[in-house]
């Protein structure tokens, strides 16, 4: 004690209690389908909790057809999403039509309930221009990004953008991994949006690897919801495995920024149950059974399965036709990513200026008359 | 019609835009109250607002990222980055995002953003604040490089920066910002961004120049005038595209051609423009064609700038070493 | 001896420099238990341990940057950036940074690290994966730009770009990973990083290619040789600085060439090597120079990659029109 | 409040009370030389006391000498440092030689202090190559870094470096101010150090002002210390016109860092009394008189010449006289500077690859022809 009180800042205090307002993860229900926040859980209508259920049911239907697909080498890139559905429909549900979503790879299923459709999901994993028609079509939904953290600052932007149109209940969300808020793009977004006071909801879906590298070789912070702090940016973290939790959560922090507060960050915590990608990724290379066991048990199927089952609300047979439906549905979807036309290079590169310039009109001539052969 | 530097002749174009289109904006580091570090913003941010001109966070990429989602929700931004050494930290922005969105979109999003930015040598300033930067960027399809040259095309082709839907880097030439005065009209005209200038006719030999190395070039024209050596002096104006079709007209006359710019030689704009010629229009040449350039180091110490870049006696020698080829 | 892939090779090449120099690092993402998302440091960590071999946080800027102040305090680092399109967010470590510190110095103070980055189209991968991006990096002074076109360069020059001291780009051909095997001695042995190669010696014309461009030339040659044809193709290697000389030597003797290259035309080293010989070899060719490129669109999405790369029919079709011409 | 328990997350509260812990700046004396921590000041004996303020008085010399040169066209880019005494000598008194520095272009005087020579600096500012000469001596000091934010990421990678060369009492020493907190640079760097959990120590001279940029425009944040939670690192504000606090805090992070806890990060909270730079800045542009009186009485000379005054350990003529001969030094200085040789094209050209590559050995030949001339 004598040699401690030397120190004029206490240091090691600091940094072992800074985490601690953000280590209180909000649950409603727990793994064991227990209702364990009642208060919270009497706010869902009989109709709501039948309607989270179902958007799980088909989130996870989406991913076993295409795991499916990938199988049988009709997709192409595609991220797994097989244990993150309630993060995943949890944040989709409290989303209105007038938001804008800007979405990373893993995040097809929530620009799916945005308004894209499955056909343009099949359509972007296989790489072919008619995977960005939504946005064509007026959704407000930016493309699933590829760079790790350019979607931080650019949904900045669009945050600024609503506000200066004057856009009522209207915020801009964007998703990151735990991967992601490494970058510094992360920040900046975060940072820009709070300077602006601009309406953005900031989700990190953190399910614990990004690829290979483990949540803690990330950052020595022991939550990703303190992020925000170096912004004046209010985060948490939330039961990502607890849909009740995250829409409510995910809610609250929406309209925080559109009551016009500034942002807000949320901290999902969730699971990736298998491959970070369709290309070859094999977790067993770098994490244990071990460690995979108890998130598993965590399915956020599982708990509101139990809970509503228990209330007579949901049951197997219920659960088996809708994902009968749901697959037939994405076989069609899929024939018709299929049907889509054949891509023109001479396509591209009338789109690579408004006007195409002399070069590129000399090269449109030259596949054109390639593609008539 | 006015006399104006060139950096009021940006002011005065950027003034016009503003007035003209509520939708455009200028934000950036220091373009509000204090009117930009060389004051290109003055006066802009009393006249149209806090809303339309204002100040961001010291960060590049967050910046430009906020330029894009500016422009997604129907604005048209005109971010500054202060200098054109700091591009740098933004290059996904430009290249990963603006630049290919059009294409994403099969031509139907627009992503009306004018990044302006300063350049080049010769002012004696810190560190990567006067390197010509170009290369970076001439490589990016679906971006626009534009460069004026003179106060003239400065206020002209800013607007027609601002008023065109393709992203466009605006580059500034920095030591021609106070150095350089024209004749300007008042109020809206466009220079397009895609056109070389014949800056002077002339029938002997080509000199293709862009940026300050153009006056450099026009020097050149001047003194060998004299000597009854008549030379044609191209201003680039557009880095990517290339116009070309201007370069091969005036070669098919002169059949001899040297191109100067002010950096390094293996950085592109020059390589570009000789091997469109080396590809298309060989046979017009009676010589080979003759580089102008910075050598190959890095831009220099303040103190070693003057003998490092190019400027008219080395164009000079250049013209006469392929004259007499 | 033994027959490795293109991406063994690099292992085997990364081995060796870690068993030769305790001061040799490899970090980024993925690269350590893991062992890159390609495999190339697959078995590494486990042989020189976690000190050696280790995981980032998921940043380029902040890969760079540690690699920068890692040579500052006496490392060797060799940082693995996953795929090209990420170095855009870490242009300024690299252009505005490492490659400067030589010339800051005055030549006492070396860099040594060597990028290895993937690049390189026909994967039909996700967006920014497989992007020729070698125009962004080719300008800067102070840094090297490589690629080996198969598995015994690639071996040698990995080695020769880590003991070199001198900032390295080491571009991995993603394509020729997998698809290509080659003899490649055990062992230390080096492949020079600025020489081009003759791949192939002929006498009629010239292809200048790199990458997996060399073998579409290859086929080319293979394919011309049955109609009494001669074609040598140079595989230049090193994208900067460039080696003029073997391509000169070669043109004095074919008086003919095509450059070719999978990034778009408006893409930077096509250009730099056609203007070089346009400049100081012009004389020696008897046809226009041949271009063999992508058009100048963004790189496509996956399903159209196949019709916008060029390959051998594209480079064969060009061959025809200059030795016709 | 009816209306408020609705809410599951209550985001604004945690807005407004995520700055607390960070908002208590650490102070010695204040300005009317007061001393409000007595146990503090005790830790200094007479002599350290009086080097302290020799130290501020050597830097304000040379800012004025400085402002001078400029006057007369002698000096290129500089950065005036007149305010921030206290911070930057208060931080580089807590330097050890075997430390790393990594300066921005405001920090000339640390990195003086470190081992470069004042010649040097000159040079620096007016653009001459042997400026950097201090690091061929092996000053363990890096360039005056140009690219806001560059030098955190490096200085993560030194410490990193410290760390796997096993150097005891050893850590690396970086600096921004309150504008360069806003890249993602500077959070890059902060994370990959505290990631690793190497010696480095982060310094944020929030002097107000990011040239015509005020401190509120760079992030909602109330202070610059809690930037550090978002990577775990222990932050804190100390008085930055304090140079007791300054110096006592500064070690204190030093030794955190230097015991292997990993990064801190330290704001000094000071002002930047003049331009942003020699090169055509001005203030009254941007800010107003009301706004910089009281600062300018929180002058951190004024307050040590109090104390030290008053213990009789100082006096106006003994201070003139020391002003009279750092100034007749630096004056020397600058003539030695001017009497730097002419700096060839041809050298830089041999200095941008270790052997010249042909290309650039034909230009070094192209040069030499002309210099010789
Ligand atoms: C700028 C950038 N760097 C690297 C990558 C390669 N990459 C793709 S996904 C990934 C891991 C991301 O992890 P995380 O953010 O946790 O998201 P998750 O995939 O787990 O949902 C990496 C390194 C990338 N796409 N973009
Ligand atoms: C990457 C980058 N962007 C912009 C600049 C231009 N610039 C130089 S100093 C400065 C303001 C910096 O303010 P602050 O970090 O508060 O430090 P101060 O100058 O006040 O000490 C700016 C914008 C730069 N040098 N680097
Ligand atoms: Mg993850
Ligand atoms: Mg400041």
């Amino acid at each position: 004690m004598a040699a401690k009180s030397k120190h004029v800042v206490d240091f090691e205090n600091i940094k072992s209690t800074m985490s601690d307002p953000y280590k209180k993860p909000v649950q409603v229900i727990d793994e064991t389908g227990k209702i364990v926040n009642q208060e919270l859980f009497d706010r869902f209508s009989d109709d709501e909790l039948v309607t989270l259920m179902e958007k799980m049911v088909w989130e996870r239907a989406l991913h076993e057809q295409t795991m499916n697909f990938s199988r049988q080498g009709r997709l192409g890139f595609y991220a797994p999403t097989l244990g993150e559905e309630a993060s995943e429909m949890g944040i989709a549900h409290a989303m209105k039509k007038q938001d804008y979503l800007f979405p990373a790879y893993r995040d097809l299923p929530q620009l799916i309930q945005h308004g894209a459709t499955v056909k343009e999901g099949f359509l972007w994993s296989k790489g072919h221009y008619q995977c960005y028609d939504y946005v064509r079509r007026g959704v407000r939904a930016w493309i699933p990004q590829i760079i790790i953290g350019a979607q931080y600052v650019q949904c900045a932007g669009a945050a600024l953008g609503i506000k200066k149109n004057d856009e009522k209940d209207t915020v801009a969300y964007v998703f990151t991994g735990d991967g992601g808020t490494s970058q510094g793009d992360f920040y900046e977004g975060i940072n820009f949006a709070s300077s602006f006071q601009a309406p953005a909801v900031f989700f990190v879906q953190n399910n614990g690897w990004a690829i290979s590298v483990p949540r803690k070789t990330q950052t020595a912070a022991e939550t990703l919801a303190q992020k925000g702090v170096a912004s004046g940016v209010p985060g948490v973290q939330v039961d990502g495995m607890d849909i009740l939790a995250t829409y409510l959560v995910a809610k609250d922090a929406r309209d925080f920024a559109a009551a016009g507060n500034g942002p807000a960050l949320v901290e999902t915590l969730t699971y990736r149950f298998g491959a970070h990608s369709s290309a070859g990724d094999d977790p067993s290379r770098y994490r244990t059974k071990e460690e995979e066991k108890p998130w598993f048990d965590r399915d956020p199927l599982i708990r509101l399965r139990k809970v509503l089952t228990d209330k007579k609300l949901w049951d197997q047979d219920k659960e088996d036709k809708l994902v009968a439906q749901y697959k037939d549905q994405f076989k069609q979807d899929m024939k018709d990513a299929e049907a889509a036309p054949k891509q023109k290079v001479s396509d591209f590169l009338k789109h690579t200026f408004e006007v195409p310039t002399p070069d590129v009109a000399a090269q449109i001539k030259e596949f054109e008359a390639k593609e008539s052969k | 019609m006015a006399k104006l530097t060139y950096i009021k002749a940006i002011t005065d174009g950027l003034d016009q835009v503003l007035q003209d289109d509520p939708k455009t904006l200028i934000f950036g580091e220091d373009v509000g109250k204090n009117g930009g570090v060389f004051r290109t913003t003055v006066g802009l941010q009393d006249k149209y607002g806090t809303d339309r001109v204002f100040d961001t966070p010291l960060a590049e990429s967050g910046i430009l990222g906020l330029s894009i989602g500016l422009a997604l929700t129907g604005w048209r931004p005109i971010p500054e980055i202060q200098f054109m050494g700091f591009t740098m930290e933004a290059v996904d922005s430009i290249g990963g995002q603006m630049s290919r969105n059009r294409f994403r979109m099969s031509g139907d999003v627009s992503m009306p953003i004018t990044i302006r930015t300063p350049f080049g040598g010769g002012t004696h300033t810190a560190e990567l604040h006067g390197d010509s930067l170009e290369n970076l960027f001439v490589g990016i399809p679906g971006l626009r490089v534009v460069t004026p040259a003179n106060p003239y095309d400065a206020k002209g082709m800013v607007i027609s920066a601002v008023e065109n839907n393709d992203p466009v880097l605006f580059m500034e030439n920095l030591k021609l910002y106070r150095s350089m005065k024209d004749e300007v009209p008042d109020g809206h005209y466009t220079v397009p961004l895609d056109k070389a200038k014949v800056a002077r006719e002339g029938s002997d030999i080509t000199i293709v120049a862009y940026s300050a190395e153009v006056n450099e070039a026009l020097k050149v024209a001047d003194k060998l005038e004299k000597e009854n050596i008549s030379v044609e002096v191209i201003d680039l104006r557009s880095l990517s595209p290339i116009d070309t079709e201007t370069i091969f007209n005036s070669i098919d006359k002169t059949h001899k051609v040297v191109v100067a710019q002010e950096a390094q030689k293996m950085a592109g704009v020059g390589a570009q423009v000789a091997s469109a010629i080396a590809e298309d229009d060989i046979m017009s040449l009676d010589a080979p064609i003759g580089r102008v350039s910075a050598p190959d180091s890095v831009f220099p110490f303040a103190m070693a700038e003057n003998d490092w870049l190019p400027n008219a006696d080395d164009i000079e020698a250049k013209v006469r070493e392929i004259l007499n080829y």
